[in-house]
């Protein structure tokens, strides 16, 4: 094997054409994973293999990066809405309700309390489609294509209440600053809510039989990229991945904000820290999510207004807060989606960072990981992980 | 552009097979593969249209992460340079025809990130285009109308963008060189080279 | 309006107060006192439950989030904010505590010209890519780092550190993509509001 | 960190969160061969969008009055104030011109809308091709909501209602070819909040004081853009 190494002769003769020629040493060589591979959703890790094995792994973001946080500068404070949203495609109300309850802190407002009903299930209905989502991609990267295919038809049903509650698919721009952009638009949305929440109900026992108890899950994913609680708190690893490890940390129980205090759910931790570990949280989760949305629905939604009433809203553009900065956060899916908000008066934010679950678990933690795995374990640990690469560039 | 090369990309055409060309345009339009690196935003409505919900495999629509086999690509959303450098490496890999279809506000004219310093705002100006979409996200309905809209022009002949890129090659790499600089091509490839 | 938002604030923490019936004041209240204890050159008060913030100078940031360290498990974020007009760069550690409860911003502030503070790589892995990314959007020099360098950003916008209050975007982008990058007759290239 | 435990936070571990390996639990998905496919036969069947979708705008222009509310909240930038002469008359104020190439469909313009004039339909379909002349078709004036109904109930599909634009940039005209075959012409004279040089000399009040306003605005715009 040592007659890999690059001849002499030709070396010299690229360095007269300005190339570069790598030295080959034994079995190493690099491999670009992504950006156009489907687990990575445009985002690069760039292995160093040996054989099969992955000696180093680097990770490549920046596909993705529009700089939000410059462009928020530019624009007005309800404008921004229509921006943030895009940083957390899957679940797009995340980015607006941490921006709107960080406006919301600064101004003082106090949100009415169907505005928050109305935020909370929307966030609970983001969750729950996210999950489906969830489950598509990581089907399809151990091979269980069945289970994307029911969990992509099953979020269609959350689409078309989001369609109808805020007008947009994906982009719902709909929780602003104050409160919420539409009322409800009726009983019967509320009754179709509650007949998605009974049958994806139904549902979960089919995702249990065919993804979650099934051989091949369990065979692809047990041992694989394991964390320790040290490791995953030193990384600031949040959400499941975190719960994965033995810490309870839930933002929805430790940060309560809108109706979560109210609300009775259970926390799911294990303490293996591997891949099968953090599948499993992600399906008790799910469970629990459907059970909020259920306790929500009995609740009902509180009499009110659903926007704050405030004189200063009339002149929507040109609305100034006052100065003052604050930090709002919530639990998304894929762990603690928190923004910090900095204003200095005028009818621009001075200064929006938002923190992307992703950036703490999927740069450092990802290449800690990767490295000693396999290549076919790659998909699996960027799945498990629930690495979303907008969050790192935004 | 020279006439050797004009030639060239006829001779794909063959005169003896001429006879043939409405069985083949026909076999194209049933069996487009879709280069599966979705770009941008729009890449979360390809999953409800890949699966049971909307189900595009009836037409023969599949989703294939092999640039070589891929005819259909799909531009959904805002593309970076980044992204852009890689986009065209793999138009460029993919075998001819294929054909570039633009999702979105963003490829158009920028979108809502028109003041980006990091998002390319006229796709058209790199890559030739074949059908363009509105809509921020297009509905999948809309994506569908659009994939239709490719089947129907690969059908009587007018999805050309593959022919326009070779015939007009020296302005869109005028366009990506005033871009990414000089040489980016093997720069860029470099670069990542003695990253490692 | 700007005058009666300072009342609010406090309004909102008697509120929060309300909801949960423990005593939420001292557990913060405590928690700041007994790093105060262990760092007295720093500045420490509640903002409201389960907020708190630190000032710290520059030189001592280290030392202190070291001392931080025992009871705030989690580095979330490090924020920097260009004041522009005060000549300097904030930058906020933002902790977590898991074990309490309690979000810190720990702020301290560098001079614009020469932003340098030492790297916290050390005590939290995972500042390493937050360093990264401050470095790159804002040029601040993490000492001790030792992969700053264009991550997300290519190089040419790199050089630039785009985020900087004094980054003119308008004008970097007509001179990249075309003085008219407009597609239509109307030249929509300047900003209304 | 076994100190962690907080009294509301309700753990479950193990026992309830682990389940079963199984080899034959997977088989049971075959029960769905048997059942309807949730899959919408597209060119055949059709799914509506959601009552109060937010899809294409439309404009009042009788009751529009050209006070750029629009153009302020627009995130997008998309959209430009614009002077128009309807067959040899020009109009009062000028009217918003929507650019599909940036509109993001957020509808915050309708919901600034002082008098109601920006609306929205539940129209999601533009499809055109790529070249440069086809895309003029996503800069437009939108038109009156009466006029999109009525090609909506003709049609009954949600597109775009214009099938075509052409613009001529040198005599600045512009023509919509609406999808049931009626054209519509209009010729647009200038951009932006001041009224161009053609309108001014004819109206006699009002424009002159929009023109001293706007002019304000203007330098107030040209400060932005310096800051940013």
């Amino acid at each position: 094997m040592a007659d890999l190494e690059v001849p002499k002769e030709l070396r010299e003769e690229a360095k007269g054409h300005d190339m570069y020629l790598h030295p080959i040493d034994k079995n190493t060589y690099e491999l670009f994973f992504g950006p156009q591979h489907m687990a990575t959703e445009n985002f690069s890790v760039i292995l160093k293999m040996d054989g099969n094995r992955i000696e180093k792994a680097i990770v490549n973001p920046g596909f993705l990066h529009r700089g939000f946080e410059k462009l928020a500068e530019g624009r007005p404070y309800f404008t921004n809405i229509a921006l943030l949203l895009r940083i957390c495609v899957p679940e797009s109300d995340v980015p607006e309700n941490i921006y709107s309850m960080a406006v919301d802190e600064i101004v003082g407002w106090e949100v009415p309390d169907r505005a928050q009903w109305i935020r909370t299930t929307v966030l609970e209905m983001a969750r729950m489609s996210a999950w489906m989502f969830w489950i598509l991609g990581f089907g399809n990267e151990i091979g269980l294509y069945t289970a994307g295919q029911w969990a992509a038809a099953y979020r269609e049903r959350f689409m078309r209440l989001f369609e109808e509650l805020t007008g947009g698919r994906v982009y719902h721009i709909y929780t602003v600053p104050g409160g919420v952009r539409r009322d409800i638009p009726g009983d019967k949305w509320l009754r179709q809510l509650r007949d998605t929440v009974e049958y994806l109900k139904g549902k979960l026992k089919d995702f249990d039989e065919i993804l979650f108890d099934n051989y091949i899950t369990i065979e692809r994913t047990e041992g694989v990229g394991v964390m320790d609680k040290k490791f995953a708190l030193r990384h600031a690893v949040t959400g499941p991945n975190l719960r994965a490890v033995g810490v309870p940390y839930d933002v929805r129980k430790d940060d309560p904000y809108y109706f979560y205090p109210e609300l009775d759910f259970e926390v799911p931790v294990l303490k293996e820290g591997d891949s099968l570990a953090r599948v499993l949280v992600r399906r008790y989760e799910m469970e629990q999510d459907l059970y909020i949305l259920e306790q929500l629905l009995d609740m009902g939604p509180p009499s009110g207004p659903y926007m704050v009433q405030d004189p200063r809203l009339k002149a929507l553009p040109r609305f100034k807060p006052p100065k003052g900065d604050a930090y709002a956060h919530v639990e998304s899916t894929k762990g603690d989606f928190g923004a910090y908000v900095v204003s200095d008066g005028t009818h621009k934010p001075y200064r929006v960072h938002v923190r992307g679950p992703s950036q703490s678990h999927g740069v450092t933690v990802l290449e800690e990981l990767l490295k000693g795995a396999r290549l076919a374990d790659v998909p699996v640990i960027l799945k498990t992980l629930d690495n979303c690469p907008p969050d790192i560039d935004r | 552009m020279s006439e050797k090369k004009n030639d060239d990309f006829i001779s794909y055409e063959l005169q003896e097979f001429k006879l043939f060309e409405p069985l083949f345009r026909w076999a194209r339009k049933k069996s487009l593969w879709i280069v599966a690196f979705c770009t941008g935003c729009g890449g979360i409505e390809m999953p409800p249209l890949a699966t049971a919900r909307y189900d595009f495999e009836r037409f023969g629509i599949m989703p294939n992460p092999a640039p070589r086999m891929g005819d259909l690509f799909l531009i959904t959303g805002y593309v970076t340079p980044k992204t852009l450098k890689r986009i065209i490496i793999t138009y460029e890999l993919m075998q001819d025809p294929k054909y570039i279809m633009i999702h979105g506000s963003c490829p158009i004219n920028g979108g809502v990130y028109w003041d980006s310093y990091n998002v390319v705002k006229q796709f058209d100006k790199y890559l030739p285009v074949d059908v363009a979409i509105a809509g921020c996200m297009p509905r999948a309905e809309a994506v569908m109308d659009g994939i239709m809209e490719i089947m129907r022009k690969i059908e009587d002949g007018t999805a050309d963008s593959w022919k326009r890129y070779r015939e007009n090659y020296e302005y869109y790499r005028k366009n990506q060189d005033e871009l990414f600089g000089e040489g980016w091509r093997e720069k860029e490839a470099r670069r990542w080279l003695a990253w490692i | 309006m700007d005058m009666n938002e300072k009342p609010k604030v406090e309004e909102k923490v008697e509120n929060t107060e309300e909801t949960k019936p423990e005593l939420p004041e001292t557990k913060e209240g405590r928690l700041v006192k007994e790093i105060l204890g262990e760092a007295p050159y720093a500045e420490g008060n509640v903002r409201r439950e389960r907020r708190v913030e630190f000032k710290v100078p520059p030189e001592r940031i280290r030392e202190f989030l070291e001392t931080a360290q025992k009871k705030f498990e989690m580095l979330i974020q490090i924020t920097v904010v260009d004041w522009l007009k005060e000549g300097e760069f904030e930058v906020i550690y933002q902790l977590w505590s898991v074990s309490e409860s309690v979000h810190a911003a720990v702020r301290t502030r560098i001079p614009r010209e020469d932003p340098r503070l030492p790297t916290v790589m050390d005590i939290w892995p995972v500042a390493e890519t937050y360093e990264r990314e401050g470095h790159e959007f804002f040029g601040v020099m993490y000492e001790g780092n030792p992969r700053l360098g264009p991550f997300i950003l290519e190089p040419r916008e790199y050089e630039k550190h785009p985020f900087r209050k004094d980054f003119n975007m308008l004008g970097y982008v007509k001179g990249i993509y075309g003085e008219d990058f407009d597609r239509y007759d109307e030249s929509k290239t300047n900003y209304v509001i | 960190m076994e100190s962690v435990k907080k009294p509301r936070v309700r753990i479950v571990g193990e026992e309830k969160v682990r389940l079963k390996k199984s080899f034959v639990k997977p088989w049971l998905g075959i029960k769905y061969l048997f059942k309807k496919p949730v899959t919408i036969k597209i060119p055949f069947e059709r799914i509506e969008p959601a009552p109060k979708y937010r899809g294409f705008h439309t404009l009042d222009w009788k009751k529009c009055i050209g006070c750029n509310f629009c153009g302020q909240i627009c995130p997008a930038r998309a959209i430009e104030m614009t002077w128009i002469e309807v067959d040899g008359k020009i109009e009062k104020r000028p009217h918003p011109k929507v650019d599909y190439g940036r509109c993001t469909f957020c509808q915050f313009c309708v919901d600034v809308c002082p008098t109601g004039a920006l609306g929205h339909v539940e129209n999601c379909y533009l499809t055109t091709s790529g070249l440069e002349e086809d895309l003029e078709l996503y800069d437009w004036v939108p038109i009156d909501p009466k006029k999109v109904q009525e090609l909506n109930e003709k049609f009954g599909d949600y597109r775009f209602p214009v099938e075509r634009i052409t613009f001529n940039k040198e005599t600045k005209e512009t023509t919509y070819y609406l999808r049931d075959g009626t054209e519509f012409r209009f010729k647009i004279i200038g951009y932006g909040l001041k009224p161009p040089a053609a309108a001014r000399p004819k109206p006699a009040a009002k424009p002159a004081q929009k023109s001293a306003e706007s002019s304000k605005k203007d330098e107030s715009s040209k400060t932005e853009e310096k800051k940013g």
